[in-house]
């Protein structure tokens, strides 16, 4: 029993804080603007050199063989930096579900370049009402000979203007299927949209009678759902970790305004109103940590806690991270308002994070039912 | 107490909405339900000239300048009439709330001859110069310059400094703005009120983009802008004082005419909640609740405050209402945006928003512009409930 | 259209603030040690000499025939001061159900004793599991040749251990008719409770084969419903009002304390966090006053605003009321939890009042209902 | 980072396990589930007892003072066990959690000799004296007075004032003060630590009845008590430093206990949310889940205090631990009595309360006692964020 982060660990933590310390305003920025919405240069660094989309692969796919507890370290220096790359996309949620619902074979031909920084992976696993998946799927796979067939929508699929390859979650029969889809296929329209969060594009992306291969079938024909639960568990803890990491960070960012800036004759800081909210914030953030590092752990230690940690980091840690981006737009006063400072960013990530993979509303649903407290409706996202 | 109106304010009524129907069906059909700030800026300009031809720009201020010397409830009754036929916000909103009120409150004869009634008339266009970018909540930490050169007939203010968060500055003819008068004076002390022509070499209006991506709030500098010496109101020195006035106007008849867009913004919310099945929700209901009893209690607020101006009293709930108002809207955007759910965050190819994002996203500011809701509090905590003055630094 | 009270409304208030003036915390303890746990010299005063019970009612029987307005001022007043006394079940409750309900000879016959103070009602609307009326009434009616039979459990009646009349709400064929009971009659157990709020006693009263006349049935047979819920809006607007004027008073204690108390070498009002908190307070106690009044004059002019103004009333004031008991206890420190100072006694009745006749949360659940705005399930309380 | 117990953890933990089984549904069966603070007094001195007669009642401590040098692992999994046995609230806490660690890390060898063993055999029991009627949040306005009077092995000290909120002091043998003992000194300066007996004519407790009706809290009055000289922790005049080290304490080991109550009390109220339905009303539902997150981060918090305080550091989430948990039940406390509806206000006939209402009307000493929030709030701001100090008036 040890809760804190072995030195490895944090090795692994100040080696990427170093390396994303020069990732400012300006450079977020400039990878909003460019293709696809990141830097690719910074892509291909993580990705290749730095080995990071490999770090929670096993050594057979030419992974590092470490944990979700280093992936998620990762995540949270990203979320500090609000970094704008299909990361999270490909790493974490891609990673997850082919680890999850794929065979042996299909992992080896999937994870193996995603191992090397050479694989972007567009998860098309919500459907066009938004709602958290599996509810609201809207694509169906019938077959058609010794192939099949795809047809439907999906939205908000997390860089899938720029992914290599989609993975598809689609009914089948009565089950659920996740197929898997190189980008150009013919029948595939990808319809980027111009989303409230700049740092993270997504798509709509719609499938015109697309034929595929029985082999893009990733596992057991409609075996999908249970996997999907676990790869979707995985990734809400990687999220809750990135929200924890942009938290602190914005947490961090307004108190530093707060001690500089003069008002009054005073710093902003020392007003004891601005203080308490700013206590208020930091015991959240705090309670985050532990909600996420704790989540991290299960994710690697224990199967059986994972649903229930997933849920509660996810709801917490996204609240958490609103609170505190929404207090620093507050806390700037009319700066934070504006387009030039980066509180907004901050701000919209919040939301999109929590809207991501089912709202905090949503978790905390889940979570009791997790508990075998009954069920009410589940919420609509 | 009582709710009820006269017959001679029911026919008011009736007229004023024949009216308003007239023109929001007719020429100005394209107006009705416009909710934004400040779009279609020419049609809102003419829009602006036709309620001051009709002499429903000011009601309430005296037919002398341009209004009816409507009462209080005359005043409530159009404010109600004119939200019920959907027709936009007052783009004419800081002539005719904020300078017009302070020039008829602290104003000489030859200044109300002169600004009311093309304010009156929507001719003529405000904005208002307090805030200053080292200001900040510190409102009298103003650092804009004037001071009187030239003689007899050339006698003139001339301006230097900046001024921020002037909405409106791009289209306005005249400015209101706190100034400093008396070299090396600080705080309150010093200050004067100036009435300045925006349209001048010495004025440059510069946009600044908000995290809406839309640009309704200015940075605005003076650089050796003029005016005439006849231009300030009330004494020089006296500056803070009036503008502490033109404050307190904010908490006139205009919060029923603000309200009426907010009333606007919740039906859309329940629009999109009963399309959306969202309605069912009981999480979402209950905040609908809420939202739908702080509206109202705005409103029922709104009418204690004019019933006691009327009466000649500040009543407490005046120092409550931004930050009751602020905070309201605030919680409105969110549940906007967790009624829509995702769908919320996709925007338009060039980053603009229909009305429920644009309220999630614009609502931020409204607890910092206008006296943060900080400001707000230190103000009901001292001047209304009397607790002590914080240790001011030196 | 005045939303200012009058010069004469003024003089009610400014007369019952100056009675209820030495109504000190050793009064209030006085009496909630009495029996019945109220002061009988007080509440003759209130309901003799002054008329406060006929204040509202109409002149035909015997009362001033002024309006809810005034009505609620009173409440306001006793509301400050926290007044123990049944005026609130006689002359609101109990006046508002027979005002509704009852056909002219009764009211007559019941009215004309609450207009000389000499009429203490008991109304039992509410069933024993505590739920707002009607909801879960188990008294039932039944006939028996040309009297009735009433049997069946009815709990929280307030005051009911004291009252001279039981007014009794109770299921009769597909309806619900309300019946009139005088104390003492046979098979009427009166069982009063230790209640939380010290200052509004409430009793459980269990009905076994009572025998009545047919005319001691209110109005006509199973037709009470409706002009139930008329007379429950008004006590709603009318325990809004009272809970206004506590909070306003709770809220003054506080802020006295505050400016007296001295830590740190400052006043304790002198530091921001606590100013702030104040500051929200008062802004709920405005608000509060703003929905309460407007409730009492759509209780007088506007009866088809009433149910609304009456939800928005009854939850706003409440939770108002509660937030600044609760502030008071914590801005007091550790003497606002003990048992000698008064706050604890605001608490407990801010509790109370936000139980009573709806929680709530249960009153803008009817008040989306009022509004045409669908239905979730009606909650518990 | 790990969450797994090693073998001879594991080991521990069925030892653990079995003793209290033995204990609970054998001879101390009466106590299983006692969920209050101090009622059952002779039993729950008892119970202390038989924890000290096995070794368990202080397992973190050095072997020599009755102890088991227990790891941190260890001690969480008593802590586990000691729950999951319904093992009763520990009402020697302010001994075992608080005297005895300070003792441990500031005494002297003699004084550890004499005063730990007792904790640990669970035969001596005791309170604090910090806190005093003028001194409110400001804990070092401390007033009462202690001065060395007599020569040699008379030599004593003598203490006349007043302390206030004295839990436990009606049956405590030893108090742990602060007094000042330098004449004329203010604020943290001049202040010592003593252990005082309780059991003497200068000692005085009246119990001060709170809102629940139970009287957990005293008024203690010292007038000419006496304490041996040598019973100061640390040197006279560093009594700060050595009160300040017991409220670290605080965040300790005991937290993990403190939370055993919390999850009893969080279960009865989904009991109760079962068996009237409450359970499924959406509104209840997300309260109950964020009760249950509260509870579960207060968990993993401890944790990681546990382990960064193993590794000789204190981390910040240390400093918001009060505060959380403080905020957290008063909200139980509320989300009781709204599952329960009106039967919760129906006290027993001499005004006292079933678990639950007792929950709602208690919770609300939480956030004053130990530090009220805002003190909290203060100490976060200041210690753990750096932000400036309010000015302190004179």
């Amino acid at each position: 029993m040890q809760f804190e982060h072995t030195e490895e660990q944090l090795m692994i933590r100040s080696a990427a804080r170093e390396l994303l310390e020069s990732y400012d305003s300006a450079r977020l920025r400039a990878a909003i603007g460019a293709p696809g919405g990141y830097e690719a240069a910074l892509w291909q660094q993580m990705g290749g050199e730095l080995g990071w989309c490999g770090l929670a692969l096993p050594e057979r796919y030419g992974g590092a063989g470490l944990g979700w507890i280093e992936l998620c370290l990762l995540q949270e220096e990203l979320g500090r930096r609000l970094v704008a790359s299909p990361f999270f996309a490909s790493a974490v949620l891609g990673a997850a579900l082919v680890m999850e619902c794929a065979t042996e074979a299909q992992r080896q031909e999937l994870l193996s370049p995603l191992a090397r920084g050479q694989m972007r992976f567009g998860c098309a696993i919500t459907g066009p009402g938004g709602h958290p998946a599996p509810q609201g799927v809207d694509a169906e796979i019938t077959s058609a000979g010794a192939s099949l067939r795809l047809s439907g929508v999906a939205d908000f699929v997390i860089h899938g203007d720029t992914a290599d390859v989609l993975l598809v979650l689609a009914r089948e029969g009565g089950g659920l299927s996740l197929v898997s889809i190189p980008a150009g296929t013919s029948g595939v329209h990808v319809i980027p949209h111009v989303m409230m969060d700049l740092t993270r594009p997504m798509s709509r992306i719609e499938f015109q009678d697309v034929t595929l291969g029985a082999d893009a079938r990733l596992g057991a024909p409609g075996a999908a759902a249970l996997p999907l639960e676990r790869a979707l568990d995985l990734a809400r803890i990687a999220l809750a970790a990135e929200a924890v990491g942009a938290a602190e960070r914005v947490l961090e960012m307004t108190g530093d305004y707060l001690k500089q800036r003069v008002q009054f004759g005073r710093p902003l800081g020392s007003f004891q109103a601005l203080k308490h909210r700013m206590a208020d914030l930091m015991t959240e953030v705090e309670a985050a940590k532990s909600a996420a590092w704790y989540a991290a752990c299960a994710a690697q230690e224990r199967p059986e806690e994972c649903a229930e940690a997933a849920a509660i980091a996810k709801s917490y840690c996204c609240d958490a991270f609103y609170s505190c981006a929404a207090g620093s737009v507050q806390l700037h006063g009319g700066i934070g308002f504006t387009w030039e400072h980066d509180a907004h960013l901050y701000f919209k990530r919040a939301r999109a994070s929590a809207t991501l993979l089912g709202s905090p509303v949503w978790q905390r649903e889940r979570l009791l039912r997790v508990l075998g407290l009954g069920a009410a409706a589940t919420p609509a996202f | 107490m009582q709710l009820g109106f006269t017959p001679a304010e029911e026919r008011f009524r009736s007229e004023a909405a024949g009216w308003l129907e007239a023109q929001l069906s007719g020429p100005f059909r394209d107006l009705r339900g416009e909710s934004t700030f400040s779009a279609h800026l020419e049609r809102r300009l003419e829009w602006e000239r036709a309620l001051g031809a009709a002499r429903y720009g000011c009601i309430g201020w005296p037919a002398a300048y341009g209004g009816r010397d409507a009462t209080l409830a005359e005043q409530v009754i159009f404010a109600e009439e004119y939200a019920r036929a959907g027709a936009p916000w007052r783009i004419g909103h800081m002539g005719v709330e904020l300078a017009g009120p302070t020039i008829l409150a602290f104003g000489t004869d030859a200044q109300k001859a002169r600004f009311l009634p093309p304010i009156a008339r929507g001719e003529e266009f405000w904005c208002q110069g307090y805030s200053e970018p080292n200001a900040g909540s510190d409102l009298a930490n103003v650092r804009t310059r004037a001071v009187l050169s030239g003689q007899g007939a050339q006698r003139r203010w001339v301006i230097d400094g900046q001024k921020i968060w002037t909405s409106l500055a791009q289209f306005a003819d005249w400015c209101f703005m706190l100034v400093r008068t008396e070299e090396g004076s600080r705080g309150h002390k010093g200050l004067s009120y100036l009435l300045v022509p925006m349209r001048q070499p010495g004025v440059t209006v510069r946009p600044i983009r908000q995290m809406t991506g839309e640009a309704e709030f200015n940075e605005t500098y003076f650089t050796g802008a003029v005016t005439d010496a006849d231009h300030v109101v009330g004494a020089p020195g006296d500056g803070w004082r009036i503008a502490m006035g033109t404050l307190a106007f904010e908490r006139g008849v205009s919060t029923l005419g603000q309200q009426m867009g907010f009333r606007n913004e919740l039906d859309a919310i329940i629009a999109a909640a009963r399309a959306n099945g969202m309605v069912g929700d009981p999480l979402i209901r209950q905040r609908l609740a809420h939202a739908h009893i702080g509206l109202k209690l705005m409103r029922y607020s709104a009418l204690r405050m004019l019933s006691s101006a009327q009466a000649g009293r500040l009543s407490n709930e005046a120092y409550t209402y931004k930050i009751f108002w602020a905070s309201w809207r605030k919680k409105l955007g969110e549940l906007a945006v967790d009624v829509l759910g995702p769908a919320a965050e996709v925007a338009a190819p060039t980053y603009e928003w229909e009305l429920l994002p644009r309220l999630f996203l614009g609502s931020r500011a409204d607890t910092i512009y206008g006296g943060t809701n900080q400001i707000q509090r230190n103000i009901i905590a001292e001047r209304a409930l009397g607790l002590p003055k914080e240790p001011r630094g030196s």
